[in-house]
């Protein structure tokens, strides 16, 4: 039931938070893994992840996928280059 | 320094804002509320105040830009009219809800079709339910007043939502008459620069954050009924307002009311703004004629006045409410509400309605002494 | 080692936190995640009413890192001009202020607003992000939306309109910087909002960002789509701006190529992966090449 | 002391400036005047009506004047357009800018205390003229002053020069004080000419 | 061929919309409405309506082209929610003011900001000033039915004004129940084709003429306020329309209001719409546990039910009115005007005001026990 | 003696009826007249707020002798719409279903409107009457106001924005007619109106129309003001349309000379009967010169 | 004062008239004047009046000017070519 | 008869579908059901819910269902996500697709009367996929006429087959057959397995 607040300023005011929209990685059906030794540390798949779910720090590392929020949509697989990312289905 | 001159009630409304040192206008011409900002333009473009003026494109647009610069931590006006007023509906709910202290003159004018631009109450009263605090001014001196202490109401930290000052259009707003315009060190004590108790829109002053995503329905509901707390919460700051306003600049226009020959009145006129005063002439010429008839001016109908209403309402026989407006399929707005109050708190003086002035048809004090006789000897 | 744009790209921060609530293979958010490493953290984003202001997440959390208003769906150029000169008032010059909306927001409803705020050249930034249909709702039609593809309002393909160029009538207002852009070419992107930082006045950038379940393509072909979209021709990469009387427009270098026909991939390819424009008739299919040579014609008239 | 006035004048002749001008010297002298405007939606040429109420006392009525005590008409041919005479109460005053001899007035008129200043021939000789058109409407407010006796002029001339500072401030003031001069008052116009 | 199936509110009112055999739709997407027209264009698309469907770029534009067509003698169609209504307000007014029959199905959505998606009816309560009649729908047959009813009274001769069919968000626009589709032949006879008894914008039918140029006050208040009269009039033509249409179809929403369990009762629960109903399922346990409660659905807000609502107060005790919906500063709106009604009609039962469900806050049969109990027993 | 344009126009019917209340010189009024002999009785007027909206004089009385239908502002074009296609459903197959309206309503509030509608196609006419101002308000800056112009918003002639191009803009949005005309040329307008009739689809005309209180000149000048504008190559007429791809523009015959700019009077001969431009200022002179420049830059890449 | 009237439709329809604005012929400073004899019947006057105050029915014919109307603007003198056309002021 | 319901899905899996499907099928069979969809603003692979009202008399709640006789979940991993076990009555009916056995599932299911099918190898078995992604609400269906003995599955086959013509509701309607005929049933976990 509604009742009038004693505060008379509530604000709708949201905090910038990592997975504001939950662990997204549950949403996933397929996977991506990165082969680490194919991978030729082009940054592609972290450049084009949606999610900013990759991580890099520097172009001398393989990229990380951050697998609570990866929602498993294959972007990265798609442009690797050179194949060096597969995909599995989740729960196999 | 203070000077006396004969303005129209739009000078005055731009003095008003101009003495409240507001710092960004957006608006957008409409008969008869013009004359507003093209005052408030040409201030700018000479350089005799110091604000932005956006010449926006529409009324939505004026609400939009002027909620936009409050949000970041300016003083921000606006004026509209009728179907500008329509227009821009959708920003009107929306800067409440959004707690942005906007003050906005509305010159009242009738609703199209067809085309009339003459007086008339019904387009502010349909943003009754909006959040809005609602000031009637009833002469071209409580239009200026009321444009300052409006912007005191709205920005105090207890209440923080926008509010609108009406003024008959044509009545008031073309009509000159003497105008006290104050000094401007009194005026800057009286209301201290704006300075925003919540969220600004400003990186240098805030960390990141986000203002009104999604919210479920709890949540929701929370934040837009704290909005009535402040509405409740503005009861006692307007009365405090229209106080020290009466201490530092010795006038008074009332605080949510204002009762003129009320002492041992039998019966009761209410109404708003200009039609309110043209009802205290008028009760002034009745009185000589040995009617006990009082008039109560409402000068705000948000946060709507109940208990004073009520107050006054139960020491009278009768009460007469002159609305110049109408809620089809309804009768007057004023005095529905006025009605429901009086239900609220048991009080059951007979009320009658009298619908006029609609589209500017002229209200004159004979008519006014016609409908009071006639429910005076009923 | 020489520092390349791909080092400055993983040097910016990253605004766009992961864990919204975008569909998978969401185009808009990786748009918004180069625009707002360009951008930086003295950043204001104004957002209409659109998927944006659904996949940033509920309260009381939120997936953008700058300071996100949340505002009506027709008032976000004129809030955003007011948030800017209000803050120029009060002594803060370099603030980004940065309507951030979908095609709908900004090419429909709210097209007089932008086109008031374009005309009076504010300072501020409008960026759309052009999924081709109102998305939020549930894909129906909009002023964007291609003729011949399928939306719920349009669910035979009939076609209705013209897409409006919205980028073309940006131009012609006679506004310092106006540019289109792709997901499929993000340093394109970053560099041309770092370049429109720069300039002082209205600054349009238009985003084409596909949407998977929009157009109704596999989420993993978000990226294809749109590269596509500009192989074939269809989308063209350019930026330019209005000075002293004359209207500068440079093909940017992904398009370049193109410029040539013969050097277009068959328009097929784009349309093929998208349910949208299964069942594709001559007659949409003719509009569309029409549209696409109306567009390179424009472009060639000024380069 | 209380009057009320109705001015009459033609879309672009400054009847409603008349009746502000006029309200702000009065209140130089502490009178308190109201000026009231009708708007219809009329272009240049069509009749305007301006109104003032005048009184030691501040009004609160806000209805439009019905019936008044003093009848300002730019020209003689809005007599019969507008019927404004009809507006008169007894014992009015009418003030009328014509160059005609009082004689060949309308006879309407006749009835009144009538002021008469031929404003148009001031403003052509003062050169007040915008786009073609003479300027009246000061010299009306001037034949207004000598016409009831308040304000006086030389509020009325400082009025005008801080309504439009400089040489056109400077000419309109003249106008109203030459006007102001040569108004003729006929208290009975059959018994003057 | 009348069918039986189960069907959500929104398809509902498109059916209700297709067997009025609406002839223009125009309409912009918004949830929790945009389902209703994308099954009209669905429809359209595929043929299986003869109608013409005007995609529209915003709702200002939608309520423009509807009533433009109507003003040229379409039946015209259109629904909207929550911020598309105030987009439109503009032209929710002037379709009132221009004498159009426009139908509208209004999807009630709480407003921003925050964003909110869910049910609450304050968007519609706040046109009740505009001249629009105005319908609930408790469920969805009578979504369905209530838009035919509509413009049966709306097209009425003695009526002409647009009406709107109000259902609450989600509760019964996204929920499915069984549905009777009436057959086409009778809704044929219930609904005869619009034909216009005033103006049509075709001057192969008419003289040239000009519709609303400007009007002087006094003309101005007789066209405005023959609105009223029309009102006034709509009532029995809502009446007449409730019974005829029980007649042909044997079903029963109630007229501008509808009555359960009031038989005897001691205290009476007044809603609108889905909240009534939900009343209605908690009267009938609280009626088994021995309180003798009714329900009065209020069916039609515009024109008020004055009379009828008096007339139920007038017996019992005790009146609780839940409003999805508040009036800052003010209350409960359908409270505010219960109370005036009451007032008005010399009635002191007194009424208590329980706000519930801002903002798709879930109504639960609980919530309302709970308050009917504590007012009850008080 | 053979027929010519001039006789046809004789004969053509009057619709603007003597004794409205526009004022003395009004260029709207004229541009009036031959928009309604070009279409003819068979026609409905829908009017946003505006000059148009008050001239036609007061109830219950009007000065046009055609279907007159007055609407809210921003309304027009979508209501114009709505009026098209009921008649259309009802099997009335060709009323001229025009919108006759000012630059404010129709290129600032109404923008958007007038946008949806020509991206949609509709099958109607949207005149604008173009006199660079709000005037029925009393002479406030609009996006159509040159830069530098006094209006009572920009006393003292600031510059704000840019001429809104409100017929290219329409021209991009791929409609089948687009014109500009002039006061000036009669004859050309209500050729054009009558070419335009023949069109299905949307139709824009864009009509430069002095107005002399709003302009502060003599009312006697307003044709010598019309023609300068176009003699100084300030207006342009032209009349173009989408097809297939194309975009086809033609400069009308008036305007043909001065596509030559040696051809073309001083801009200041058409500035100096006007009070709006007293005390116009270099920068001012700058910005419109620019401005014609860009005009011409857009035609010249068109024909 | 505003009562409600009886009847429920009443419609703000104005019917087509001359001189729906009065007698505009009154808002008159200067009257123009077509001198017939310097007239060569171009109709340049007639083609450019914004009041459609000047009557022409051929291109035999002077045009005649309908005072009752015509508003003194004197478009039509400023566009006759020949100067056929003088003005006057009015009342003089 | 009265059962209220709770439908558990991921955005895109079709449990409104499904729910809306069941209260058809119920229609046929005389029997009212209401079908409820809390909208929150999922994209695809969020949690979803949609509810149903079912009895033999006309239902006048609307409200949420907020405990449950009947729950449907499309996956296991559903049940820690949403803990939407909490919602379920006592002697509450489970239907969960799952692949595994019953005695791997999560215990909380011990308490309940469950209803087991591996609806996402039924799907892929019939190929019914959209965007790589198995379509089981039609699937999840049958499980739901089989688990509580209504409606029958020719009336869920019949309304598939009208909701989607042609191939793809014949697909959808073999699917929710083949669902029917495989659903285990076990009323007390652990004494089966
Ligand atoms: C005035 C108004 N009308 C309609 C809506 C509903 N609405 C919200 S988002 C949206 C679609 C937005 O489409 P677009 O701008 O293209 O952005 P996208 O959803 O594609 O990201 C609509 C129609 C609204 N919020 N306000
Ligand atoms: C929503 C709304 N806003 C403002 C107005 C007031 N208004 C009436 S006419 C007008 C100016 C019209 O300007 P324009 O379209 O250029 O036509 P013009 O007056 O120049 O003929 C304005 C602002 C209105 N009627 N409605
Ligand atoms: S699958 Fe998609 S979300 Fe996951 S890491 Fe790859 S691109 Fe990012
Ligand atoms: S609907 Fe499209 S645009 Fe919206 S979040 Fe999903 S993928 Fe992105
Ligand atoms: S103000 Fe200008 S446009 Fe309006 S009627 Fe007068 S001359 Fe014409
Ligand atoms: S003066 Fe003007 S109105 Fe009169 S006839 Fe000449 S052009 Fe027409």
């Amino acid at each position: 039931m509604s009742e009038i607040p004693d505060n008379h300023l509530i604000l709708p005011i949201s905090k910038p938070t990592k997975g504001a929209g939950g662990k997204t990685g549950s949403w996933r059906v397929f996977r991506p893994v990165i082969l680490e030794d194919k991978c030729i540390k082009c940054m592609m798949c972290w450049m084009y992840c949606p999610e900013a779910a990759i991580e890099a720090h520097s172009r001398n590392e393989v990229p990380k996928i951050n697998y609570d929020y990866c929602k498993g949509c294959l972007v990265c697989k798609e442009v690797c280059p050179v194949s060096a990312i597969k995909s599995e289905r989740e729960g196999e | 320094m203070e000077t006396y001159d004969v303005i129209t009630g739009n000078d005055a409304v731009a003095w008003g804002a101009r003495l409240s040192r507001v710092e960004v206008i957006a608006a957008y011409p409409i008969t008869p509320q013009t004359t507003i900002v093209e005052k408030l333009a040409e201030w700018v473009d000479k350089g005799e105040i110091d604000a932005r003026y956006i010449a926006v494109e529409s009324e939505h647009s004026a609400m939009s830009a002027a909620m936009g610069a409050s949000a970041a931590g300016a003083r921000a006006f606006t004026a509209t009219s009728s179907q500008g007023f329509l227009y821009m509906f959708e920003m009107i709910s929306w800067a409440a809800g959004a707690r942005t202290p906007v003050v906005m003159a509305v010159v009242n004018r009738a609703l199209g079709p067809p085309w009339n631009i003459w007086s008339e109450h019904t387009d502010a009263l349909m943003a009754r339910d909006t959040g809005w605090i609602q000031f009637w001014a009833s002469n071209n001196q409580e239009a200026l007043d009321s444009i300052i202490q409006a912007y005191r109401v709205a920005e105090d930290k207890k209440v923080i939502l926008p509010a609108m000052v009406m003024l008959g259009g044509f009545v008031l707003s073309h009509t000159a008459m003497p105008v006290r315009i104050h000094d401007q060190d009194k005026v800057d004590q009286y209301l201290p620069p704006y300075s925003p108790p919540h969220y600004v829109l400003n990186p240098k002053l805030s960390e990141p954050f986000a203002y009104g995503n999604i919210l479920f329905p709890w949540d929701y509901a929370k934040v837009r009924l704290s909005i009535q707390r402040a509405m409740e919460n503005s009861v006692d700051v307007i009365k405090k307002a229209a106080r020290e306003f009466q201490e530092i600049f010795g006038i008074w226009h009332g605080d949510l009311i204002k009762e003129a020959y009320t002492d041992n009145a039998e019966m009761l006129i209410f109404a708003l703004g200009a039609v309110a005063e043209q009802a205290e002439a008028t009760a002034e010429l009745l009185r000589k004629k040995g009617y006990k008839v009082g008039v109560v001016k409402v000068r705000v109908t948000r946060p709507f006045p109940k208990h004073e209403i009520a107050k006054l309402a139960n020491k009278v026989s009768r009460i007469i409410v002159i609305d110049r407006d109408i809620s089809f399929g309804w009768d007057g707005i004023l005095a529905g509400e006025i009605k429901a109050t009086l239900h609220e708190h048991n009080v059951d003086t007979p009320v009658t309605t009298k619908i006029m002035g609609i589209g500017g048809d002229d209200i004159l004090p004979d008519h006014i002494e016609k409908a009071v006789k006639e429910v005076y000897n009923k | 080692m020489v520092k390349t744009i791909l080092d400055e790209l993983i040097e910016a921060n990253e605004f766009l936190l992961p864990g919204n609530t975008a569909c998978p293979g969401c185009g808009s958010t990786l748009a918004l995640r180069y625009v707002l490493k360009a951008l930086g953290k003295n950043t204001v984003l104004v957002i209409p009413a659109s998927c944006s202001s659904v996949y940033q997440a509920i309260y009381p959390k939120v997936s953008f890192k700058v300071i996100t208003y949340n505002v009506a769906f027709a008032s976000a150029a004129a809030l955003a001009s007011g948030v800017k000169q209000a803050l120029v008032k009060k002594g803060y010059d370099n603030v980004n202020v940065a309507v951030w909306g979908g095609d709908g927001g900004l090419i429909d409803i709210g097209a007089a607003t932008v086109s008031g705020a374009a005309e009076r050249n504010e300072d501020i930034f409008v960026f759309v992000y052009d999924n081709e249909a109102y998305m939020n709702t549930g894909i129906q039609r909009s002023g964007s939306t291609p003729p011949g593809a399928r939306t719920t309002t349009t669910p035979l393909g009939k076609i209705v309109g013209f897409k409006k160029p919205m980028s073309f009538l940006m131009l012609l207002h006679g506004v310092p910087y106006v540019a289109t852009a792709s997901i499929a070419y993000p340093t394109d992107l970053y560099e041309k909002v770092k370049r429109a930082k720069d300039v002082k006045g209205f600054k349009f950038i238009h985003i084409f960002s596909p949407c998977p379940p929009g157009w109704r393509f596999d989420d993993s072909k978000t990226i294809e789509v749109a590269r596509l979209a500009v192989e074939t021709g269809y989308w063209i990469l350019w930026e330019g701006g209005y000075r002293d009387g004359k209207i500068n427009l440079t093909l940017s270098p992904p398009s370049r190529p193109y410029k040539d026909p013969s050097k277009r991939k068959p328009l097929e390819e784009f349309l093929k992966y998208q349910g949208r424009f299964r069942g594709f008739d001559e007659r949409s299919l003719k509009k569309l090449r029409d549209w696409i040579e109306y567009q390179w014609n424009f472009i060639n008239s000024f380069t | 002391m209380y009057y009320e006035v109705i001015w009459v004048g033609r879309g672009g002749q400054g009847a409603v400036t008349a009746s502000r001008i006029l309200a702000k010297a009065l209140n130089r002298e502490k009178i308190w005047a109201q000026a009231i405007v009708f708007f219809g939606a009329e272009r240049r040429g069509a009749p305007v009506y301006a109104y003032n109420r005048i009184s030691d006392q501040p009004i609160k009525y806000h209805h439009f004047v019905t019936d008044a005590d003093v009848i300002v008409i730019f020209e003689p041919s809005l007599i019969k357009l507008t019927n404004v005479l009809s507006r008169a109460r007894d014992n009015a005053t009418v003030i009328i800018n014509s160059a005609g001899r009082s004689e060949d007035m309308d006879s309407e008129l006749h009835k009144y205390r009538l002021a008469v200043v031929d404003a148009t021939s001031i403003a052509l000789q003062l050169n007040l003229l915008v786009a073609g058109i003479p300027v009246i409407n000061t010299a009306m407010i001037g034949a207004f002053a000598k016409a009831m006796g308040f304000p006086l002029i030389d509020s009325v001339k400082e009025v005008i020069k801080e309504a439009w500072p400089g040489k056109m401030g400077e000419l309109n003031a003249q106008a109203s004080e030459k006007a102001y001069r040569e108004t003729r008052i006929l208290e009975n116009i059959k018994s003057v000419s």
